[in-house]
């Protein structure tokens, strides 16, 4: 395929316009030292070919598994009228909205992401998305380095182990000092917090519901951390919001995290939405694009691009984030996803994903040998030990067509047979059923 | 037409999608303590209203598939359909990005994508290995400014600093310093170039880096680009490529042969992947040979069975970049493109990509000043210095444009030229649709001298009129508060 | 803006879409004399500016998705955007319909969801049985007719006549026409009912059908329907019922109870199938037991074994009326679409569809006059005749309220009503967008008065002004000419 | 799901203005005995059931056959701008443009749409759809009927054969004489056509390429219709006429066809698209809705629906048709599929149905017991002479998964070792070469 509509004599009379002979003429300041050695890329194809090419690919991954992994990243459903409104044009193929007005479509949209992702974290501020949970989780803690001056960060072992890689490669160059806190019981420890917490901490970093799927009201836990000056951060998984304590009202400073569940397919690995929502005394300091309301000349409401001064296009090495593009089709996708759920559809939505998870640890409580783990409450995923390797259980469960949860094993040393469990609304009673008869079958 | 917000369309008992009822028994709920004392007050609305807000919202927007839209740096390029065709199938968009970890026999057509995009991008580089972790071309600079970290640790050495043009993106001193390095910067000299005495001048065993967009981002391929490259690794330091004007070089020329030691794509915008309203974008970072022990985990190996495997035994690896492979609909998507166009197809890319901006350039020359008159590559870039003499400003001229249907070009960067125009066409832009644009451009020139008011006044065939910014930022109203 | 035409963009060796090269030999070419002698003159752009050609044709268009559409007689309802992404199923989109030909096993799919269709439909109307393959309300009409002149056929009379109310939608007395018969007209009495006096006049022996709608084009539901009925059964004929307003009566009345022998549906109006721009649709016409050996064939039957197989064996058939199963991807849709709403679902539809008719209907007629004032069911019809008076007709106000962002009621339909405007708004749309329109018409009712001629100079907004419609009727110009 | 946004309040509110007290008021025209003796319809579902409910229909229909059937219906490949354009909500949602100035778009497209059938068809002027190709050619030979006043039809027997049964169902309450020519050698008889044309025949109805894929010129035909003052009608391929000589050049009055070709997908049976061209003098004829370019109060051109008095809604029983939905859409994506290929890429589309039919006739040829029949030149489909029951090698190469072409004893009695192959330009040689191995292996 070629997308360029030049045709020769298009191309001649530009080059007399320019006043050069050939196209080759256009690039004599690449030196012929510094033509490339090779160049050896396969022929055009045309789009059929191509698409022809991808679609047998895509047959060789795995589809129709009846999915139970989660582990931060989630099989929900997704409307039909959020491809279809996302996918719009005009929102597609458009870029940052650097102009307000060719781009009220995208600065309002946002907007309402903004107010969205405000509502659900009970927080007063949010930005216009950051990559993913994970840079998202990257970024707020540096705002609070940056706010505190301090630099010692406390991390609750709850917290998605990729994320805390994540942080650690982030900082590998930083001098920051990382203390981890234990999971005791499916639980953080208070104790541990207690001990570790001082007045050289810039970050407390807790996730709700944790890994384990463990879900916590925290609020004791951030009064200690601002008795001693320190921010706390919440990373949260926002379908859990529509039943869960807040961020803001455990007192949270900063609340962010993976926001591929709003309508946002799994796509494997991306791409996805970092959220970040604020209090609004850190409205100067929060990293990212921000949509202000205000007026136009005649006194009409419009929308900008705000408080960029912020930003590394103005600001340079002074910037809060480097951060250019971001994931605006991906929070559009989220605003949209909510807004068609609306008040009533997104609480029935968190609804059924912990009803249909507590129906799950009832099922495979009564599979023999299976024994779910009830020290914490969850809201849709929780940890289950089997009798034996759950890797050579999940191999004989793909085979009869489950992808039956995440090995722990693959994470955590000493846990290898534990099974980490996602039930979300897309799942049946059957087939929960079933996935306890078929667990009992091959155990 | 000013249009509500969705939450003030919202109504108590009214909604949109439906769960049904659910098909398990009730459980006993969860406890007070854990749950949320109210109801997140989203908006309530029906479908066909949801639909038409953002239908209507959307019409609001200038975009590629409905205007000109020569925003300079950007390359937005005409970004083919079927990618979409292919993102969407249920093998790749319905992947959790965990099955590899249950079984490596889930996802080997998604491994083999990342595994051949990989390849691609090293050949069009000359790049001796590539990860496609990072998610932007922002966070590709601050993974390729960390690997550079960790080849100095590697080598015992901890420099202090990177060195940046004053020309460069905003982001290369911004991800430098998350980086943890200081930042030198270089002024750009009288010729356009940056100023190879100054840079020499800074250039010491302190210098970590030296972070250069080629062609930069005057749009102009530095002749002694080699010569630049070559002093800094005799520093010591690594050459970083920032490679947003990847486009111009396709097939010209490669950031590897050249001398570059790390660098990233914009898959966004080189590769034609859609990034609607600012992302998402894509930002691979390609690495020579002496820095391939450092890249990101996990990387997809190919077994001689032909499968692929992810492999996250590096012990050197700066660790995990992305929670997963990057993401991956966009490589796809990239993939696909580069696919379709083939050898040829790159080339061309290239080279009607600059044949479009010299043309542009060369008739527009006469009308507004040309800071460095040269042979451009991809884009030009325009003083409305002349013009502002008249008070009619490169915002102006911007606003103007949008009432003639043009996207206007990005203003006011790069910071080194005053009242800036930064226009490129891109390849897919035809003669006529040139034509047009320029002949507006021209007709602005003329009105700034006769009719500049006409000018400041733009626009005023679109749903609102110029903002107040600084309200905006001085009384921040950045989310909608809930009335109750 | 006007456009251009999408030739009027043409350039030579200019192309968008490639097919590659072909990968097998060349063969021996076709003798020249089966050979068109030139290429045919077609438009050559790149895919972009094709994209953009109709992307930015679609923004100039009313829709659903973007207005309030109260086109009366069409149902103008929100459709599902769910229902597409079936259809786009891969096992649905690319089955050839000859494949049950080559085996029953192919298509068991399609088959079923046509089997289950039928099922549907047939309780929701209390017909028999149904035959999917209309394409279209007229065709369904041309079928029924069809049906119902194979039954007389059947019982040895060769009947002459079709009767029709005058307030009957034109395809009725046009299909009744091409089905072989001749059409007499019973006017509308003073009390907006078929004049039962005249039709009793009318009816004999040589009346084949009595065509009907119900509720009829003025929105009203005739009590008297069954002594209609009971009249034209014991005259030999059959009743035929159009469909085209069953949305009012789903779940309160079904044709087959009250009497009526056939009728369509107009599955794109009733059950949310989008038809843009006038298509397509479907219009699948069920029977009473009498008719049932009369359908068209293939049928689909349901074995013991639950697969489904097309059955051709019925010799007093009418044969094809479509290729094959009629429209499927609109099938499919409604299917789909009746699936979701389910039995409260449909009759809620019915239920907020007559609400809104008859909120509008009261808000409106101190300002409009109102022929009939009656309940009416799904629309309201009013007349423009007061606002006439002073120069603003139907068509005036129907410009207007395009300026106001207002797709226009049906205007002069049905016929019998003077300057008709007749108002569907359909269950989907909420009170705030009714009370915004219901706020514009009267506001016109009082430029009527105040300001006739800004109504008449409507629209102003628009792309274009008012365009001679004479002119494009005496001096036709239905295609693009070819310049050379 | 229910789309109705109506509050409790809301109703409450409307009936008060109303001025009834429930919404039965409403229907207290409908008497009681006149209400529903059963409303027996399932429960309402998420959009999730239902589309996991349909999803597990279309699994249960064939996916990944290599096809080789055609019979009218062509396997085409369709580029993905179709969709994506054709599926615009402004295109997609919209109605019949009864109002011209807000429905420019959809108007200006239709006269594109008109224009293109013309090129292709080298007939004057196009109507804006039809339902489908065989109610085309009855609304075709209808014309024929009311323009010459005469009764008589002389079909050729190469005209599909539904369509010819399609002919036969409208007419029978009509008083309609058909004669059928035979095919001899895969060529239409020009001596029984001598025999029947007559000054009481209205059309002569050809099909090129026919129904066993043989192309003819028709030109000496036409001008021996046109001496009794008969109209001929073409039933057309339009894929074909990227290389065949056109309906207008043969002399036809009339062209119409299935347009299914030009980007809409087979989607078991429809939605098609009729497509309709005549010569000029039969402008005020010819059935459907028609537009037109025009002038706007200022000058400006603009386009409108036209000759609206050969309608149903103006002439009723009197009009020329009784269409009033058409195919619209269909006809858009036509006009969007013919303008993405432009004028070389539809030349080349149909240079390689012709060449890969081609080259298939060659590779079965040499498939031992295949004789592939060549009496006649060819487009993209032709017929093979198989040494046994056609039926039983379709189910083998089923098995196989190739649907290998139509088996024409369904059609033909006679021709129960006949096979009717279609070749598009979405075959690969692979694919070709295969379906000849594999054909050769299970004969
Ligand atoms: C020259 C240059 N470098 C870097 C970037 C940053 O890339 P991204 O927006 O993908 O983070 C940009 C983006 O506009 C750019 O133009
Ligand atoms: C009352 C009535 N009958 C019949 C029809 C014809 O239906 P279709 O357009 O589907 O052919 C219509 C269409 O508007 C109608 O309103």
């Amino acid at each position: 395929m070629s997308y360029v509509p030049h045709t020769q004599e298009d191309i001649q009379q530009m080059l007399s316009t320019i006043g050069v002979k050939s196209v080759a003429d256009l690039f004599k300041d690449i030196p012929a030292s510094l033509r490339p050695k090779s160049f050896n890329l396969p022929e055009s194809k045309s789009e059929f070919a191509v698409t022809a090419a991808l679609s047998k690919l895509a047959f060789k991954n795995a589809t129709g598994l009846i999915n139970f992994v989660g582990g931060g990243f989630y099989d929900h459903f997704i409307p039909a009228a959020v491809d279809a409104l996302a996918g719009r044009s005009e929102f597609y193929t458009a870029y940052t909205p650097y102009q307000p007005e060719c781009s009220q479509g995208w600065l309002q949209a946002i907007y309402e992401y903004q107010s969205i992702i405000c509502q659900l974290t009970g927080l007063d501020i949010s930005n216009a998305s950051l990559y993913d949970g994970g840079t998202a989780l990257f970024e707020a803690m540096m705002m609070a380095v940056r706010h505190t001056g301090r630099n010692k960060v406390i991390l609750d072992s709850g917290v998605n182990l990729i994320y805390r890689t994540m942080l650690y490669t982030y900082t590998s160059n930083l001098s920051i000092e990382f203390v981890e806190i234990p999971v005791v019981h499916g639980q953080s420890s208070r104790q541990d917090l207690l001990k570790y917490v001082d007045d050289q901490t810039a970050a407390v970093i807790f996730q709700n519901p944790n890994f384990f799927g463990a879900v916590d009201d925290y609020s004791d836990m951030v009064e200690k951390v601002h008795e001693f000056g320190a921010l706390a951060i919440a990373c949260v998984y926002p379908v859990s919001l529509g039943m869960l304590k807040t961020p803001g009202e455990m007192g949270f400073d900063i609340a962010c995290g993976e926001g591929q569940s709003l309508g946002i397919p799994l796509s494997f690995g991306g791409p996805y939405l970092g959220f970040m929502a604020v209090k609004s005394q850190f409205v100067r300091q929060i990293p990212g694009r921000i949509v202000g309301a205000t007026v136009d000349s005649d006194g009409k409401r419009g929308f900008v691009l705000t408080l960029q001064t912020r930003e590394q296009h103005i600001r340079r090495e002074r910037a809060t984030s480097n951060i250019c593009s971001n994931e605006a089709l991906c929070a559009l996708r989220a605003a949209i996803f909510v807004s068609l759920l609306g008040k009533a559809g997104f609480k029935e939505l968190a609804r059924q994903n912990y009803q249909k998870s507590e129906f799950a640890k009832e099922a495979l409580s009564r599979v023999k040998g299976v024994q779910v783990k009830r020290s914490s409450p969850t809201f849709n995923e929780f940890t289950v030990l089997l009798p034996c390797n759950a890797d050579t259980v999940v191999q004989r469960m793909i085979e009869k067509g489950f992808a039956c949860g995440f090995p722990l094993g693959r994470f955590y040393k000493g846990m290898d047979n534990y099974l980490l469990i996602a039930v979300t609304e897309k799942r049946t009673k059957e087939e929960i059923q079933r996935l306890a008869d078929t667990l009992e079958a091959v155990l | 037409m000013s249009m509500k917000l969705i939450f003030e369309k919202h109504r108590d008992g009214r909604g949109g999608f439906s769960y049904g009822t659910s098909d398990v028994p009730q459980a006993k709920p969860l406890a007070a303590k854990y749950c949320r004392s109210n109801d997140a007050y989203l908006p309530g609305l029906s479908e066909l209203d949801v639909v038409r807000h953002f239908t209507n919202l959307s019409r609001l927007n200038f975009s590629v598939d409905t205007n000109f839209y020569p925003l300079g740096s950007c390359t937005m390029k005409y970004n083919p359909k079927f990618t979409e065709r292919i993102a969407a199938l249920e093998g790749f968009s319905q992947l959790h990005p965990l099955l590899p970890q249950l079984s490596g026999s889930l996802a080997q057509g998604s491994l083999e994508v990342l595994y051949e995009s990989e390849k691609l991008l090293a050949e069009i580089t000359g790049m001796s290995a590539f990860t496609l972790q990072p998610l932007a071309g922002a966070h590709g600079e601050l993974t390729g400014v960390m690997l550079i970290a960790a080849y100095h640790k590697d080598k015992g050495s901890r420099r202090k600093y990177v060195i940046v043009p004053d020309s460069s993106h905003g982001t290369n001193p911004s991800s430098a310093t998350i980086a943890g390095y200081e930042v030198k910067v270089i002024p750009t000299g009288a010729d356009g170039y940056m100023d190879l005495e100054q840079y020499k001048k800074e250039l010491n065993n302190e210098v970590a880096a030296v972070m250069l967009t080629c062609p930069d981002t005057l749009g102009l391929f530095n002749p002694r680009i080699k010569e630049i490259a070559d002093l800094a690794h005799k520093a010591g330091a690594l050459m970083y490529y920032d490679g947003a004007n990847l486009n111009a070089m396709l097939g010209k020329a490669r950031p590897g042969d050249i001398g570059f030691d790390v660098m990233h794509i914009n898959l966004h915008k080189t590769f034609g992947t859609p990034h609607g309203g600012g992302g998402p974008g894509a930002g691979p970072v390609g690495v020579s040979e002496k820095l391939v022990e450092f890249l990101p985990i996990s990387r997809v190996i190919r077994k001689n069975d032909s499968t692929f495997v992810l492999n996250y035994n590096y012990p050197k690896s700066i660790g995990y970049i992305a929670p997963f492979y990057g993401n991956f609909g966009v490589i796809l998507k990239a993939y696909a493109y580069i696919l379709a166009l083939g050898k040829e197809g790159l080339i061309q890319a290239a080279e009607i990509a600059v044949l479009n901006a010299n043309y542009c350039q060369s008739r527009l020359k006469k009308y507004y000043d040309l800071p460095f008159d040269k042979t451009c590559m991809h884009e030009c870039v325009f003083s409305a210095s002349r013009q502002a003499k008249n008070g009619v400003h490169a915002l102006d001229i911007a606003k103007y444009l949008i009432d003639q249907g043009y996207h206007p070009p990005t203003i006011y960067f790069p910071m080194i030229v005053k009242e800036a125009l930064m226009i490129e066409p891109t390849e897919t832009e035809s003669k006529e649709c040139l034509d047009a644009f320029i002949d507006t451009m021209i007709k602005i020139a003329d009105l700034a001298k006769d009719n500049p008011l006409q000018v400041r006044q733009a626009p005023q065939k679109m749903p609102i009129k110029r903002l107040d910014e600084v309200r905006a930022a001085r009384q921040p109203d950045l989310c909608w508060k809930n009335p109750k």
